[in-house]
């Protein structure tokens, strides 16, 4: 029964690997990758609501007993960010159905998305510090492919660039490994914990700490996001929409992961120092959303604010926080994807790029038009949308916590947010209509259902939130009581 | 021994250092290939040197050198090559499509 | 003067050989001294580098008419495979079974399900690495 | 001392050999004037060196281990099959990507039939 | 030739089997393999052609030659390096073989390569034309010529 | 008994059917159908206002988001029911009165989609009890409000307007939020009823300001009080219903209702009657000054509402200090302030909707709404001239309307409060008389303006594209039953006051005991006080100023321009646009170099600055292994050919270069006992270098590095201080050795995984799973590179890219 | 004393080594290095084949065969690229 957690990981590699022979037939890939995903998302939420009933579930490789094995581990908040990702990922493929255009499906499209999820889903799963890095490796190197694939000169470009800083950020990850293993001697998570709660987080033990905080904090985007608005703008929109929703994620998580679990033990550094990165994190976010006029900059400045945002509960660390940045983390996935997806399919219509240059496309596309309007009231954290409740709990858990500048960053960013949203959308959407009926390219099927689903998704999201509250509620108290994920690893055979 | 092998993992990571912040993008991929041979070697210092036997069983006898370190570095030395292939081809592609390979010269539009 | 390559192809010829055994049996060794899927895949792999280098694409492409990107997708195809078994049989996933028997001719052998594991594992390695060095040096020119 | 040790020791010795040759040759490589004297180093000295020292360990191993190594064997095969190869290789590929052959070099045969325009 | 070689390998079976041993040793199947050699170097003219390890034989000769070649020439080379006068006068000449077929020629080629004093660059693209580097060209001129008539006689042997 | 749930709801309901089935209604106008709404809620709320009036209120709870606490709970009381009925009643004559005033050709749906999207947010608003509910429907009317000024989006005015009303009201309400979650924090609950029943635990709490302060923000910016006013103006560029319901009648007064609620949480507090009342008293002033110079009539009546609402909130502050006192004989006289911002808070809704629709009229009929064109309309446009005479004069405080009775009211306020002796500087209190009577002189002086610049004096015909000529019955319907109103509440005040009037007091002032007392005889003669003094002053103070107007207009231009609240609006967001361009792209600037440089000076400053700072350092040699000189000599070696990659003049030196570090760490994993290492490590080796020369052959020879000497400089110390921090925690953790590695456990590989090999046996079994990734890692590479090579963007293909 | 001597031995293929790599730095010329680097290929089989006695190991001996044959290989690929600046080849002339 455990063995069914190695799923979200195995499915996708394995059809990804079959979908590679299959590579003529584009519209018998789709139908499998898309399949596959509904099926990933399927089995994750059945996964979810046995690790409800039946506690945190693992799966020891091999039938290795940790520490000297690799296992997965799926809790609550794990579960989550799979599910989502999985939802993310159906919905986006489906807008790269009828964009991402038939050279490139021929050329393994299908198998590198998949892929991507895989490594992501992976590095959810893993409980196992160097399988991380592995998982890492598998979900950078497929998106190395896709934020190459194309191969427009804006894309190689930017992707050296990705591809140096990433694999720099490997490289780190790697040194901090080998110090940690060197000083602990062991690479089990859970196992990590334990030793490390042994001899108390000593100076050394909170160097190496702060080592692995450089390596999420590059994957995150948390300060050193530097190669993440140029990477996140010259995909594919399909690919953006899944870069915007998943990569950062997986940082996040991470950190979210060994700060709470492992190196938990030194504030300055797990709510300090990370209190100050998400805080400048979030204004030089706030700032890049305003500063430019070509929309994919702009949303992925936006993608920074959210990174700045769901760090903050990080920092404050109290279980209500923390809950708050589960509820954030999910909303920005969704909503990420989605304005990806409007920003790329707006730049599609127009054939511009810059909200200057276009204008008016309510008349044209009225349904496009409201889904952006819908994902700016998301994104401004504007209730009941999917942002909200986060927002609120992460205040609420600064306010007890008293930590008012950050809860000031926080919220301040969200008018930014509305700020840099409406100006994209009062320039493009509103205005003088500037594309004759004639010139007007149809709106392809493809490309607004899966807005359309996503918009669904916020509202639903943001309306039921109490579907999710238990789900949420559970992944946070794991994550403030590391005791309850230790206890699931370390404490016997199940 | 360790202390040698830092110092020689030190200057490693100095050169690589310094040829990533180059601006040519072989220099830039010759950095990232130092940096892998110097993380290899720090993982292998990490565990034990000269501790023990080579860790086959039935070509020595205990003690063994730690084997865990090893297996790692198998594995990150694969995921490197893999990476370096990767960059290669990108670095070449960008040089047939852009006309450059001078990262200076690769920044960008610039949005006012 | 055309270059004229005799040498090398007749000497290459003569060492592919060599390398090609001595990694199949690296491939196979691996269990009990250095070697494994990994390495027994890399030295394949530098086999067939070797054909490339000291003779042509095509006169490769003839002798040896694989598309090698399908030969890795089959490695990892089954390198996953092994691991999924066990979702079949019950029991965690990637547990590796292995047992002794006596067979003839080859005496005391052990058969495990690494070797099919580790056989994806060489398959895949030999054909990323043919496939990306073909894919270059075909490129452009 | 036994004889097996004898021969231990005489294997060792050929090792030794070995490493001063290979040091001469080594010499060599920066003593000489060009790429093609120098090549004369690499593929002679220096591959008698290898054969040296693989030899001494295959002796060494046989005696001390009673352990008859294949894997060295081959080795040392390779080693002779493959380094006048490198040799050849190595100097015609100077050659005709126009590394100058020492001053004092008297003939030169190839120039008319490679680069006769250079005359 | 090769219908020996698999007669050998019969007879190497055969003496295994005939041992009735409970399991099968290398050994034993090596020592049917000299047994055989023994009888089919007796048989042979039965075939009407060359006994086979013949080939063997002479392919040991020419390793030997090789050996020897690669001992001179190193210490040679040793010697002008450590000259503390070098005044040689290095240059490049031709040979013309009359040797045929790659392995032939590959063969040669790799001999004078590791004959003292010379190198082979260039192998003309109708193969019997060989540009080699000499350290010392009136010497190793002179060396070539010497002893390549006899280089080539052991080829032969082998090959043909 | 149907739950108040359900009427928030029923807008929303239709609202969402609206963009589904207007099709149907070609030969209908929408607005008809839509009419239907506002008009049955009313009537259904009115039907309640006995039993209110005897004291019932109604809860009802819809469980949300319940393990949050998030539960749409609504709560009828006299207060909700006040701006209920505003808001229903107001809505269904602004929506009967837009039947007429748009015309068909105009996107009705979207119209009275957003407009019943309103309705149903402001009926949420009032009745919600959850304030994370209140929180959903303010913000809700933020939204709607935006699209309802935006309506007319191709026009850039609109658009600008939209986006400052919704920047402006969202912050507030964000800062309004916080200051939920704070009392959320302090009492542990979301519901109003019960924070208001604990107020007196918390009320020292150390978040009970600021707190305050927060949702006073919400407040002040949503009911447009100064400095936040700006946005108000810019609101007019919406359709002139919209004007007359949301941005006078309704939604602006959701601050004066949050204020109004809150008032028993926070109304014992001094900060709450200082600022209250001192925003209040400042907007009014500020408001009733800048409408007298507005030439747009529209834009006139926005300052003008900028002032009343001052007006009210001042009222709502000067009747907070009640609270201060306590109940008491004396202190229920203070809570005739509160009661008078009620009154005038009904007043104000119809007299000012009456004169927008007035407004709306001319502007519909002439085309224009500027005073400077208009003239002489009381002939040609009678009843519209009536309705604003009406309107404006009761605007203006005077008798027989309704204006007179809740103006008198809040100068007798001004009058008590002078009188309170709890502020330490006994003068200050004169502050409030004064600032009130000279704004109602501004504001008699406007009210006259609209009376006499646009309907006396000579019709100017050739200024306006078209005939003067009455407006259609059916857009002076709705004006007409406003100042109806206007008169009839002058007459009937004291209905007002004990059915609508005295619930809502006993819900701001729960601890006073029976409301009956809270509740003033309200008379338009009660001899002569200084109330009455103040309004004759007034009015000839007034009469006098307008006439010289032209004299001393001059004075509005000694107010620079540039300092304008708008003005300084503007210029924050165009220089935080400019400034974070500027910023951004100085370090964002795609430079390569520079972002890596960044996260070097990262990893230096944190991971070496704590090491040091913490004296995380320690270094033993003793417990090294032994090494021997060829070791030595290899590790100069690597050190050699390392640096010498740096001058390396050539790629194939650097590239051979690198393979000598390649294969003498392979001779290092030799000297360690890794003999699968060394293995792998010389086979990637020469084939990394066999990759390099083939990608070689399309790439040029690298020329000589073109960087500065101080760039140069910064790599070199960014580069050894990288090498030394890694050196330094490597030192400290071989020295580290508190615990064994668990590699003890593979030592029994045999046993457990059947092979010799350890490490073979980890990467296939124990961490078979690590490899088995790796494997598809290697096949992601290589499928990348195939793909990347074999894929290319035909040159027409990469349009817009590549800008 | 048969120690001592390996470890002479070891030293003096380090050394050449070393000179080697000076050689693979100063050049002048490409093929000049990939004499150079094929010569360090080499000495390092013979360091393999002594610290395998040292050690008292058979386990690299693989190694010593890896080596060569891919000394040899990079040589080859080195050359050509000197050669003909491309090393694989899509169809040889003849
Ligand atoms: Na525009
Ligand atoms: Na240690």
């Amino acid at each position: 029964m455990n063995n069914l957690i190695v799923l979200p990981l195995i499915i996708p590699i394995m059809v990804g690997v079959v979908l590679v022979f299959l590579r003529p037939y584009v519209k018998l890939q789709r139908v499998i990758s898309l399949i596959t995903m509904i099926g990933i998302a399927g089995i994750s939420i059945f996964i979810l609501n046995r690790v409800q009933t039946h506690g945190i579930i693992r799966l020891d490789f091999g039938g290795w007993e940790p520490p000297f094995g690799i296992l997965f581990v799926a809790d609550s908040f794990a579960m989550l960010l799979v599910l989502t990702a999985s939802i993310v990922t159906a919905i986006c493929l489906i807008h790269a159905f009828s964009s991402i255009g038939e050279k490139h499906e021929k050329m393994y499209f299908y198998p590198f998305v998949l892929f991507l999820v895989a490594g992501v889903n992976g590095s959810f799963l893993t409980g196992d510090l160097f399988n991380l890095f592995v998982c890492f490796e598998v979900m950078l190197l497929a998106s190395y492919v896709l934020i190459t694939s194309g191969g427009t000169k804006p894309q190689l470009r930017e992707s050296i660039k990705y591809v140096v800083i990433n694999v720099l950020a490997s490289w780190f990850f790697l040194v901090a490994l080998a110090f940690l293993y060197g000083t602990v001697g062991t690479l089990n998570m859970a196992h990590i914990s334990e030793r490390v709660a042994e001899v108390g987080q000593g100076p050394l033990l909170t160097t190496i700490s702060i080592l692995f905080l450089l390596v999420f904090s590059l994957k995150a985007g948390l300060l050193l996001f530097f190669w993440l608005p140029g990477s996140y703008s010259v995909p594919p929109t399909a690919v953006a929409a899944l870069f915007g929703a998943l990569l950062t994620k997986v940082g996040i998580y991470a950190l979210f992961r060994t700060f709470t679990l492992i190196f938990y033990h030194e504030p300055l550094i797990s709510q300090t120092l990370i209190g100050i990165m998400a805080g400048i994190t979030l204004i030089a976010g706030c700032m890049g959303a305003i500063a430019f006029k070509d929309i994919r900059l702009i949303v992925s400045y936006n993608v920074l604010i959210a990174i700045g945002f769901i760090m903050i509960g990080l920092a404050i660390g109290t279980e209500t926080s923390i809950a708050g940045s589960i509820y954030y983390v999910v909303h920005d996935m969704i909503a990420k994807a989605m304005l990806f997806l409007l920003a790329g399919t707006m730049i599609y219509l127009t054939g511009k790029s810059k909200i200057d240059e276009m204008s008016g496309l309510i008349r044209n596309y009225p349904l496009f038009g409201w889904m952006f309007f819908l994902v700016t009231c998301s994104l401004a954290g504007i209730p009941p949308l999917s942002g909200f409740v986060g927002k609120i709990l992460v205040g609420q858990g600064a306010i007890e916590s008293g930590s008012y500048v950050l809860l000031a960053l926080a919220f301040i960013s969200s008018i930014v947010v509305l700020y840099s949203l409406l100006r994209i959308f009062l320039n493009t959407i509103f205005g003088e209509t500037i594309i004759s009926l004639e010139d007007e390219k149809p709106m392809k099927l493809g490309m607004i259902i899966p807005i359309v689903l996503f918009g669904i998704a916020t509202v639903s999201l943001g309306l039921g939130a109490e579907f999710i509250s238990v789900y949420v509620t559970d992944a946070a108290h794991t994550l403030s009581n590391p005791s309850v994920y230790i206890d699931a690893v370390m404490g016997g055979n199940k | 021994m360790e202390t040698l092998i830092i110092m020689l993992i030190g200057i490693l990571v100095a050169v690589a250092t310094y040829l990533i912040l180059s601006r040519n993008i072989i220099r830039i991929i010759l950095g990232t290939a130092v940096f892998s041979h110097a993380v290899h070697l720090l993982i292998l210092t990490m565990g034990d040197l000269k501790k023990g036997n080579v860790p086959l069983l039935k070509e020595a006898d205990a003690p063994y050198a730690d084997a865990l370190p090893q297996a790692l570095i198998l594995t990150a030395i694969v995921i490197s090559f893999a990476v370096t292939a990767f960059i290669l081809v990108l670095a070449y592609r960008t040089y047939q499509d852009v006309g450059t390979d001078d990262l200076d010269e690769l920044r960008g539009a610039r949005d006012e | 003067m055309k270059i004229n390559d005799v040498i090398l192809r007749t000497i290459s010829r003569f060492v592919v050989f060599i390398i090609l055994t001595f990694g199949v049996y690296l491939f196979l060794s691996g269990h009990n001294t250095p070697g494994g899927g990994f390495i027994g895949g890399l030295v394949l792999a530098s086999a067939i580098v070797l054909l490339y280098l000291s003779t042509d694409i095509e006169t490769v492409k003839k002798s040896l008419p694989l598309d090698f990107k399908y030969v890795a997708a089959t490695g990892v195809l089954l390198a996953t495979s092994t691991g999924f078994g066990s979702i079949i049989f019950g029991v965690p996933f990637m547990s590796q079974t292995f047992a002794y028997f006596d067979l003839p001719i080859f005496g005391e052998t052990e058969l495990t399900t690494v070797t099919i594991f580790e056989a994806g594992v060489a398959l895949t390695v030999v054909g990323v690495l043919v496939t990306i060095i073909l894919s270059i040096s075909e490129d452009g020119g | 001392m036994s004889i097996s040790q004898m021969i231990e020791f005489v294997a060792v010795v050929v090792i030794f050999l070995g490493s001063v040759m290979s040091v001469i040759s080594a010499f060599g490589i920066i003593r000489l004037p060009d790429v093609y004297t120098r090549s004369h180093a690499a593929t002679k000295s220096s591959t008698v060196a290898v054969l040296l020292s693989l030899s001494g360990a295959f002796i060494y191993f046989w005696v001390s281990e009673d352990f008859i190594s294949v894997r060295l064997i081959l080795g040392i095969l390779f080693v002779f099959l493959t380094a006048p190869v490198s040799g050849h290789l190595l100097t015609r590929a100077a050659y005709r990507s126009k590394v100058k052959l020492t001053e004092n070099s008297s003939d030169d045969a190839l120039k008319e039939v490679l680069f006769p325009e250079d005359k | 030739m090769p219908a020996q070689f698999l007669l050998n390998l019969f007879i190497a079976f055969l003496w295994t089997t005939l041992q009735d041993e409970d399991e099968l040793k290398m050994t034993t199947f090596f020592s049917g393999f000299i047994v055989g050699i023994f009888i089919i170097f007796l048989m042979h003219r039965f075939f009407g052609t060359q006994f086979y390890l013949r080939r063997l034989l002479s392919i040991i000769k020419l390793l030997f030659i090789f050996i020897s070649e690669l001992a001179q020439s190193s210490l040679l080379i040793s010697k002008q390096i450590l000259n503390p006068h070098w005044d040689l006068k290095p240059g490049i000449f031709t040979y013309k073989t009359e040797l045929k077929g790659d392995w032939e020629i590959t063969t040669l080629a790799m001999l004078l390569t590791l004959t003292p004093g010379s190198v082979v660059m260039e192998v003309n693209p109708e193969g019997d034309m060989f540009y080699i580097h000499a350290m010392d060209i009136e010497q190793s001129k002179a060396d070539v010529m010497r002893s390549i008539t006899k280089f080539e006689k052991a080829i032969m042997e082998v090959t043909r | 008994m149907f739950s108040i749930n359900l009427v928030i709801l029923i807008p929303f309901i239709v609202a969402a059917l609206i963009p589904f089935s207007y099709r149907r209604f070609k030969k209908v106008h929408l607005g008809w159908i839509v009419l239907i709404v506002p008009v049955v809620l009313f009537v259904l709320l009115a039907r309640l206002i006995p039993s209110l009036a005897s004291g019932k209120t109604y809860v009802h709870t819809y469980e949300w988001i319940p393990s949050l606490d998030f539960n749409f709970t609504t709560y009828l009381d006299g207060l909700s029911m006040i701006f209920a009925l505003l808001i229903t009643g107001v809505g269904s004559l602004v929506i009967l009165y837009s039947i007429f005033y748009l015309s068909s050709k105009e996107s009705l749906q979207h119209f009275y989609c957003y407009l019943l999207l309103f309705m149903g947010a402001m009926l949420g608003v009032v009745f919600s009890d959850n304030l994370m509910v209140l929180y959903v429907f303010w913000e809700l009317t933020s939204v709607s409000s935006f699209l309802l000024i935006a309506f007319w989006n191709h026009r850039k005015a609109s658009r600008q307007g939209a986006q400052k009303a919704m920047l402006i009201t969202v912050s507030g309400g964000i800062a309004m939020l916080v200051g939920f979650i704070m009392l959320h924090t302090m009492t542990g609950s979301f519901s109003i009823r019960e924070i208001i029943a604990s107020v007196s635990e918390f009320s020292d709490h150390d978040l009970f300001i600021p707190a305050m302060i927060l949702i006073l923000l919400g407040a002040f910016t949503k009911s447009a009080q100064f400095p936040f006013h700006i946005w108000l103006p810019d609101a007019m560029e919406a359709p002139t219903p919209v004007s007359a319901y949301l941005h006078s009648a309704t939604m602006v007064k959701a601050g004066i209702y949050l204020v109004a609620r809150f008032t028993p949480v926070f109304g014992a507090d001094e900060v709450w009657f200082w600022v209250v009342s001192m925003v209040g008293m400042i907007t009014l002033f500020w408001g009733s000054f800048n409408a007298v110079k507005q030439t747009d009539l529209k834009a006139l009546l926005a300052f003008s509402t900028i002032s009343q609402l001052g007006l009210i909130m001042s009222l709502l502050g000067l009747g907070s200090i009640a609270l201060q006192f306590g109940y008491s004989a004396d202190s229920v006289l203070y809570t005739q302030a509160t009661f008078a911002a009620l009154f005038h808070l009904i007043n104000h809704s119809t007299f000012k909707g009456a004169l927008f629709m007035v407004v709306g009229i001319l502007d519909h009929e002439l085309g224009t709404r500027d005073v400077r064109r208009l003239g002489g309309l009381m002939t040609l446009m009678p009843f519209t001239f009536t309705i604003a005479l009406i309107g404006s004069l009761s605007m203006a405080g005077l008798p027989p309307f309704n204006g007179f009775l809740s103006k008198e009211m809040f100068f007798a306020a001004t009058v008590h409060i002078m009188e309170v002796d709890i502020f330490s500087l006994p003068s200050l209190g004169l502050i409030f008389p004064v600032v009130a009577w000279i704004a109602s002189i501004f504001t008699f002086v406007y009210c006259m303006i609209i009376i006499f610049k646009a309907f006396l004096g000579k019709p100017q015909q050739e200024k306006l594209d078209k005939p003067i000529h009455e407006a259609p019955i059916g857009m002076l319907i709705s004006p007409m039953i406003l100042v109806a109103l206007v008169v009839g509440i002058f007459f009937f005040p004291n209905l007002l006051g004990q059915y609508i009037l005295q619930p809502a007091m006993s819900s701001i002032y729960p601890t006073f005991g029976d409301a009956a007392d809270l509740t003033p005889k309200i008379s338009a003669w009660h001899g002569i006080k200084p109330e009455l003094l103040m309004t004759i002053a007034v009015i000839i103070v007034g009469a006098i100023l307008f006439k010289f107007l032209k004299l001393w207009k001059p004075i509005y231009g000694l107010f620079s321009s540039r300092f304008t609240f708008n003005v300084l609006y503007f210029n924050f967001l165009a220089s935080s646009v400019s400034k974070s361009n500027l910023v951004t792209n100085r370090y964002m600037n795609g430079l390569l170099r520079h972002y890596l440089l960044y996260i070097f000076i990262f990893f230096i400053v944190t991971v070496g600055g704590y090491l040091l700072y913490f004296k995380a350092f320690s270094f033993d040699i003793s417990t090294n292994a032994s090494f021997r000189v060829y070791e030595v000599c290899l590790v100069a070696i690597m050190a050699v050919a390392a640096l010498s990659m740096l001058f390396a003049k050539s790629r194939i030196t650097a590239t051979l270069l690198n393979g000598v570090l390649g294969y003498s760490i392979a001779i290092f994993f030799v000297i360690f006992r890794a003999p699968d290492l060394a293995l792998t490590q010389l086979v990637v080796e020469s084939v990394t270098t066999v990759l390099f020369l083939l990608a070689f052959s399309h790439l040029p020879d690298w020329k000589k590095e073109k960087l500065s000497k101080g760039t140069k400089l910064i790599n070199g110390i960014i580069s050894v201080a990288v090498g030394l921090v890694v050196v330094i925690v490597g030192l400290s953790v071989v020295d580290f050795n508190l615990y064994d590695p668990i590699s003890s456990y593979f030592e029994d590989a045999y046993e457990l995984a059947g092979g010799a090999n350890i490490v073979n046996a980890i990467l296939g079994d124990f961490r078979g799973f690590d490899t088995m990734l790796e494997v598809v890692v290697l096949f992601i590479a290589g499928l990348g590179v195939y793909s990347m090579i074999k894929l290319r963007v035909k040159k027409e293909d990469e349009n817009i890219e590549d800008q | 004393m048969i120690e001592k001597i390996l470890l002479a031995s070891l030293t003096l293929f380090a050394i050449s080594v070393a000179i080697a790599l000076f050689r693979i730095i100063k050049g002048p010329s490409m093929p000049d290095r990939a004499v150079a680097l094929d010569m360090i290929g080499v000495n390092l089989i013979s360091m393999i084949a002594i610290i395998s006695i040292v050690l008292k190991t058979k386990a690299f001996l693989e190694a010593i065969l890896i080596l060569g044959i891919l000394a040899f290989i990079s040589t080859i690929a080195i050359s050509k690229y000197i050669e003909r600046g491309t090393i694989i080849e899509h169809k040889s002339d003849d």
